[in-house]
């Protein structure tokens, strides 16, 4: 009867961890959940975040932790679904009862675990997420998002470009879903608020192999300027073929904050060169506060920081202010404090919108040079910040 | 005296029995407690097990491997989400989701079925990712975010009612659909009709030389499994409130026949015993490591190639062999018919 | 649009272009079909042997080895790992009656812990070697990288030759043999063991030159095997099982009409097309464009 | 008498192979009617047209009196023909009395398809007739593949007897027995004809002039002759094409 002898075995261990949970509140470590693709095609993402988090924990904890209280972060493996970041964010909660959750990369995922944090009345935020239903029509009492969303980004990159190429021929290229189209979208109402004329645009399938295909439409079209929102591997496919087809000379390519990332840099190589993007945050921001950061990341994971590793670790200093502010780890007064907190970050000071619960700060425009971000412009974070559009509280 | 297969359901019905035992323990033990997430986890894994239940429908009884098996449980989960957010009711939303599958899988049916073997492998994956994608593209279906929003409602049974938010009520409930469809499935086996389809998995080509034609016996363990996955699907925006496209991927139909292999392809109860396994293998290993991939790979490889009847076929020739020298078995320990009526038993009282 | 400028810029650029892709496709659909045809076996983890064989070239070009010469040498060193494959993986489950199924979700299980084993041992990371040839050549105004013209030569010298192998040679003869009727091979002589191993390996080191000659391309990362794998097998059931001019009729068709109906619908929609493609044909005629090789 | 299986002008061609070409010939109930001819003659070829596993270009097949050209095989067989196969064709993972009973579960009234197998007890019952009078009652919850080569010849035709049919067809069926088994078998077919109309293919021309009621030769792909069988025998044109190969 090998089978029971599993069955037994496998009930005994469910409920032996069900007892083991027990709740050790206002005492003892504050644990912070981190639900994360550490496989899949998003591990890259992951790792920043874990990063990220990891090195504010250990600077948290050597500096005396959060009111007295150690940090202890618990990490799972989400791979990118929400099915499973759902199971494993209850996990959290439930078993491991975690005072806060938090590394949820793609929009379904983080919006599926708002759901699951109001109805487990716990509080998370996402420092990845871009897409703006996060904050505005799927808001959540208790979701948070410290970084930047992909109005803030393109508002950023518009102002950018109506400077330096008034007028311009623009041409879209996303990648085709939900989010590639709303971030093209969103670009191109900015763009045009500017003065931009639109050549045309296409969506590509997600994980296209060829962008060679395209590339037809858009050389007969001349533009002076290509906007592209694709991500990850599929940039760099983009990229490389539009260099190796002798396009990117005379050609603008600007894009989403996601689509040249240190994960992808490298690869890309010399095709990334004069790529701009409006985004939160650049290793080169000129700043103390930066600098230390940046030079902490490296000694620790030899790699720089990217957006995703600073608002990761950006995120637990936030967390910090608030739990020190409400004197406690409970979720409503932990919500009022961070309901307009501000706070500092390696890229400046932040400060949490109370209406819609969304991360405002000063927002850069930066070019690839020579590898580096290099900053070209920035725009103060009320003029990036755009309308509170959440209604539910 | 009963012949050699009955006896073989027989003796899977013993380890349902004991399946169900062990389940009504675990929600007694989670119910004392006030556990939530283990009471969760369960009801999610017996949600996919019902999705494993279909896969070992058409690859351990009529011989057809599925890849895509996730399509229909994706329907019904689209389908009981959809209705959930108009009209909170757990009857309609199932209602639902049974029509849906049922006339989809009669079309994947009419399109897979003109193939077999490999092909129809091939066939079930590409219409699964093609559906997929289109799902993944419709704002009205969420895109590629999902929806959220499903209301946690209350499930009435006359008089009585349950909330699906209440963990070991909703588990129970989960508990009896599956094992519902379990018996169920496994009673339809074990009649003429079902004997068809374990036939066309022994020898399909001499099948229509005795009759039967083997088109129609396809079509019909075609659509079963796809209203089985479909009904499995629908409680699924129950438990966790929303749905995403994730859920019609390669990922979730794979996980299926992982599930499967590991608990023994053609046991029936094996695809539930592989369904709980696998979900606690990558609770456990995944908090550990987050190289899951490796282990559960070299597990199911390993199965492929030594254990071809999985878990559930090492244990159960000796179950077979002790009930059939149990002689006269009148009522065995678990019928099928007996099955439902312990667990509305054990449901009453545990309530 | 001039309709100069469309069929300068827009559509014989499409159609090169989805020459070259096509020439990528039938690369990998290459290995694929000749052990399908030939073995009868499902070989679900072909794309990460294809990821081995870039990543592989990636390693070894970055310590220093030319990538001339990885051509060479990556094809060859995959053939010690294709034999173990058969061995250890493939043989034991061979003569299971559902050979089919069987061998699918054997090599399933080693797709799965290959592509995790490849994030281990190089990081989750995109990486890209350098393009061996750089630069572009303007044709009648249709611009196509110097590499990629490169990559449509040596793809249609690669399939000369293995289809010379397999059709004109007394080596593919015996393969050919051995697919056909074991035991009538056997009992002309032909070593089936070491020819069915040798086989698998040949399919394998071919998926891992695919590898080598692409990943300046398509770039590299762990994910990449599952890239190809839909297209490849669509190309390998249009084409017919095992047949090799089928897999480069069928490869080029498919692309090219992709690359073509991209232009008048969403692109999204031509994975559904592809895919209808392929749904017809198993419908239509199943043994595909030119019949399974060896067999009537 | 109206024959119970009447052929007319029956013919297919492969490429441009005619493989069955102008075949016409009845077979009258109770009878043993076996086609002889040598190997490539079209003798299975033919048979595949009647069962429905091929459809005729031309020419007709009717059972009982029916229509029957070209229907698939399990409406010929719900016309009551039953055939066997040259090459074993068995449910080798089931046992040997599920393979009995599975053919037999025709004879079920349709609302038991949805009753457990035990409550068919038609069906139940001509299993039962059938392991004793093929003498496999011994091994019915044995494996049919891992019966002997015999038994399994045996229980090939047993299979094809239960659902009680009218026409038998039966493929070569001491192919690749021993002497002992092929004079049992002999009288076994011998002894159906109580219940059903026999077509045979044999190759043991003792064995078809012991048994046959009536002897159809075919020769490459036609009908060369037909008659009783000290008749065909002795006719010259098939004592050229056949005898004298043989």
């Amino acid at each position: 009867m090998k089978t029971a002898a599993i069955t037994m075995f496998a009930a005994g261990l469910l409920a032996a961890t069900a007892l083991s949970g027990s709740a050790f509140a206002q005492s003892g470590p504050i644990k912070i959940g981190v639900v994360t693709p550490l496989s899949g095609t998003y591990t890259p993402i992951g790792q920043q975040v874990r990063w990220g988090l990891e090195l504010a924990a250990k600077e948290i904890n050597a500096a005396g932790g959060i009111a007295g209280r150690q940090v202890n972060l618990l990490f799972e493996d989400e791979e990118a679904n929400p099915s499973v970041a759902v199971q494993k964010a209850e996990k959290l909660f439930q078993v491991e009862k975690v005072d806060f959750l938090t590394g949820t990369v793609n929009s379904g995922s983080t919006l599926a675990v708002a759901q699951l944090a109001e109805r487990n009345a716990k509080l998370a935020a996402t420092t990845v997420s871009f897409a703006d239903s996060i904050t505005t029509d799927k808001c959540s009492p208790n979701m948070f998002r410290v970084n930047a969303r992909a109005e803030q980004q393109s508002v950023a990159l518009a102002a950018w470009l109506a400077k330096e190429k008034p007028k311009a021929k623009v041409y879209y290229l996303g990648p085709d879903y939900e989010m590639g189209r709303s971030t093209v979208a969103a670009f191109k109402s900015s763009a045009e608020k500017g003065g931009a004329q639109s050549g045309g645009e296409v969506f590509a399938p997600l994980d296209s192999k060829d962008y060679t295909q395209y590339f037809g439409q858009i050389r007969a079209t001349r533009p002076q300027v290509l906007y592209t929102s694709v991500a990850g591997n599929d940039t760099v496919r983009l990229l490389t073929q539009l260099q190796d087809f002798g396009l990117l000379s005379g050609l603008t390519v600007v894009g989403a904050s996601g689509t040249v990332t240190s994960q992808n840099i490298t690869a890309i190589g010399a095709a990334a060169e004069g790529f701009a993007t409006g985004v939160g945050y650049s290793p080169q921001i000129d700043s103390p506060a930066n600098k230390t950061f940046v030079a902490a990341f490296r000694a620790a994971n030899k790699t720089d920081p990217d957006l995703y590793g600073a608002d990761s670790y950006g995120l637990l200093f936030a967390y910090k202010a608030a739990v020190e502010k409400a004197g406690s780890t409970e979720t409503d007064k932990v919500r009022e404090a961070l309901r307009g907190l501000s706070w500092q970050t390696p890229q400046g000071t932040k400060t949490i919108r109370a209406g819609d619960h969304q991360a405002m700060q000063p927002m850069y425009v930066v070019r690839v040079t020579k590898g580096k971000f290099d900053i070209i412009d920035n725009v103060s974070s009320e003029n990036a910040i755009g309308p509170d559009a959440c209604t539910r509280f | 005296m009963h012949d050699r297969l009955t006896q073989s359901m027989r003796a899977s019905h013993l380890l349902a029995l004991l399946f169900v035992l062990a389940a009504l323990g675990l929600a007694a033990m989670g119910a004392a407690t006030g556990d939530t997430f283990y009471l969760r986890l369960g009801t999610e894994a017996l949600i996919f097990a019902g999705l494993a239940l279909s896969v070992d429908l058409l690859l351990g009884y009529s011989g057809a491997l599925s890849l895509g098996q996730a399509l229909y449980f994706g329907i019904g989960a689209y389908v009981s989400a959809l209705t959930l957010m108009k009209l909170p009711s757990f009857w309609l939303a199932m209602a639902a989701a049974f029509l849906a599958t049922l006339i989809a899988s009669i079309i994947g049916g009419l399109i897979a079925n003109r193939v077999r073997g490999v092909y129809f492998a091939l066939i079930t994956f590409g219409l699964a990712q093609v559906m997929a994608k289109v799902v993944y593209n419709t704002r009205e279906l969420g895109a590629s975010d999902g929806m959220i929003g499903i209301p946690v409602i209350e499930i009435g049974f006359g008089p009585f009612s349950v909330s699906a938010g209440s963990p070991v009520g909703f588990f129970l409930i989960v508990l009896a659909v599956i094992m519902g469809l379990y018996a169920l499935t496994a009673y339809l086996l074990d009649t003429p009709f079902g004997r068809v389809l374990t036939a066309l998995k022994a020898n399909e080509k001499r099948v229509p030389f005795l009759g039967y034609s083997v088109w129609r016996a396809r079509m019909a363990a075609y659509v079963l499994a796809g209203v089985i996955a479909g009904l499995s699907g629908a409680l699924y925006p129950m438990l966790r409130g929303f749905v995403s496209p994730e859920l019609m991927f390669f990922a979730t139909s794979g996980n299926a026949v992982i599930s499967v292999v590991l608990g023994g392809v053609g046991t029936l109860i094996g695809a539930i015993y592989g369904s709980v396994l696998l979900v606690i293998l990558k609770s456990i290993i995944g908090s550990w490591t987050e190289h899951h991939l490796i282990v559960i790979g070299l597990l199911f490889m390993l199965c492929v190639m030594f254990l071809p009847r999985g878990l559930v076929g090492v244990v159960r020739p000796a179950i077979e062999t002790w009930l059939s020298r149990r002689r006269p078995a009148p009522v065995a320990a678990a019928d099928p018919a007996d099955l439902p009526a312990i667990i509305a038993e054990t449901a009453r009282t545990s309530r | 649009m001039t309709p100069v400028d469309y069929l300068q810029f827009v559509l014989a650029p499409q159609v090169v272009n989805g020459l070259a892709l096509g020439v990528a496709v039938v690369l990998v659909a290459l290995g694929l079909t000749i052990i399908f045809g030939m073995l009868d076996v499902i070989n679900m983890s072909h794309g990460e042997f294809y990821a081995i064989g870039a990543y592989a070239a990636l390693a070894l070009g970055a310590a220093g080895i030319g990538f001339w010469f990885l051509l060479v040498l990556v094809p060859i060193l995959m053939i010690p790992l294709g034999m173990a494959v058969e061995r250890l993986l493939i043989r034991p489950v061979f003569d299971t009656r559902d050979r089919h199924v069987t061998t699918l979700l054997v090599t399933f299980g080693l797709g799965l812990i290959v592509e995790d084993v490849l994030k281990i041992v190089f990081g989750a990371n995109t990486q890209r070697p350098p393009t061996p040839i750089p630069g572009a050549t303007e044709i009648l105004g249709i611009i196509l990288p110097n590499y990629r013209i490169f990559l449509i030569l040596v793809g249609a010298a690669i399939v000369l030759g293995v289809a010379f192998v397999v059709y004109k040679t007394r080596l593919g003869a015996m393969v050919r043999a051995a697919a056909f009727d074991r035991n009538m091979a056997a009992s002309l002589g032909v070593p089936v063991s070491l020819v069915y191993a040798g086989t698998f390996a040949f399919g394998v080191s071919l998926a891992g030159l695919a590898g080598v000659l692409l990943a300046p391309i398509y770039s590299v990362f762990p994910t990449m095997g599952r890239d190809f794998i839909l297209l490849a097998f669509t190309v390998v059931i249009v084409g017919g099982m095992g047949s090799i001019w089928g897999a480069v009729v069928a490869g080029l068709l498919l692309t090219q009409v992709q690359a073509l109906a991209s232009l008048v619908i969403s692109p999204v929609w031509t994975d559904p097309i592809v895919f209808g493609t392929m749904v017809a044909f198993l419908v239509f005629r199943p043994q595909g464009l030119f019949g399974r090789l060896g067999h009537a | 008498m109206k024959p119970v299986l009447d052929i007319r002008d029956l013919g297919i061609s492969f490429g441009g192979l005619k493989a069955v070409d102008q075949v016409s010939f009845q077979a009258q109930r109770h009878r043993i009617t076996t086609v002889i001819g040598p190997n490539g003659a079209g003798k299975s070829t033919l048979f595949n047209l009647i069962s429905g596993a091929l459809k005729p270009h031309r020419g007709q097949v009717l059972i009982d009196g029916v229509d029957m050209t070209g229907a698939a095989p399990e409406r010929t067989k719900a016309a009551g023909l039953s055939r066997s196969f040259q090459i074993t064709s068995l449910f080798p993972e089931l046992t040997v009395a599920e393979n009995l009973r599975l053919a037999a579960q025709v004879l079920e009234p349709t609302g038991r398809a949805f009753l457990p197998v035990g409550r068919s007890t038609q069906a139940l019952a001509r299993t039962g007739q059938m392991l004793e009078r093929f003498q496999l009652a011994h091994k019915r919850d044995d494996l049919a593949g891992n019966l002997s080569h015999g038994d399994q010849r045996r229980l090939e035709i047993a299979v094809c007897l239960a659902s009680e049919p009218k026409i038998l067809l039966l493929d070569e069926p001491t192919q690749g027995m021993s002497h002992g088994d092929t004079a049992q078998t002999a009288r076994l077919v011998r002894s159906l004809t109580d219940d059903v109309t026999i077509l045979l293919i044999e190759h043991d021309i003792g064995l078809v002039m012991d048994l046959s009621d009536h002897v159809v030769v075919m020769h490459q792909g036609r009908k060369l002759a037909e008659g009783p069988p000290d008749l065909v025998r002795a006719d010259p044109a098939v004592q050229a094409a056949y005898f004298g190969h043989a």
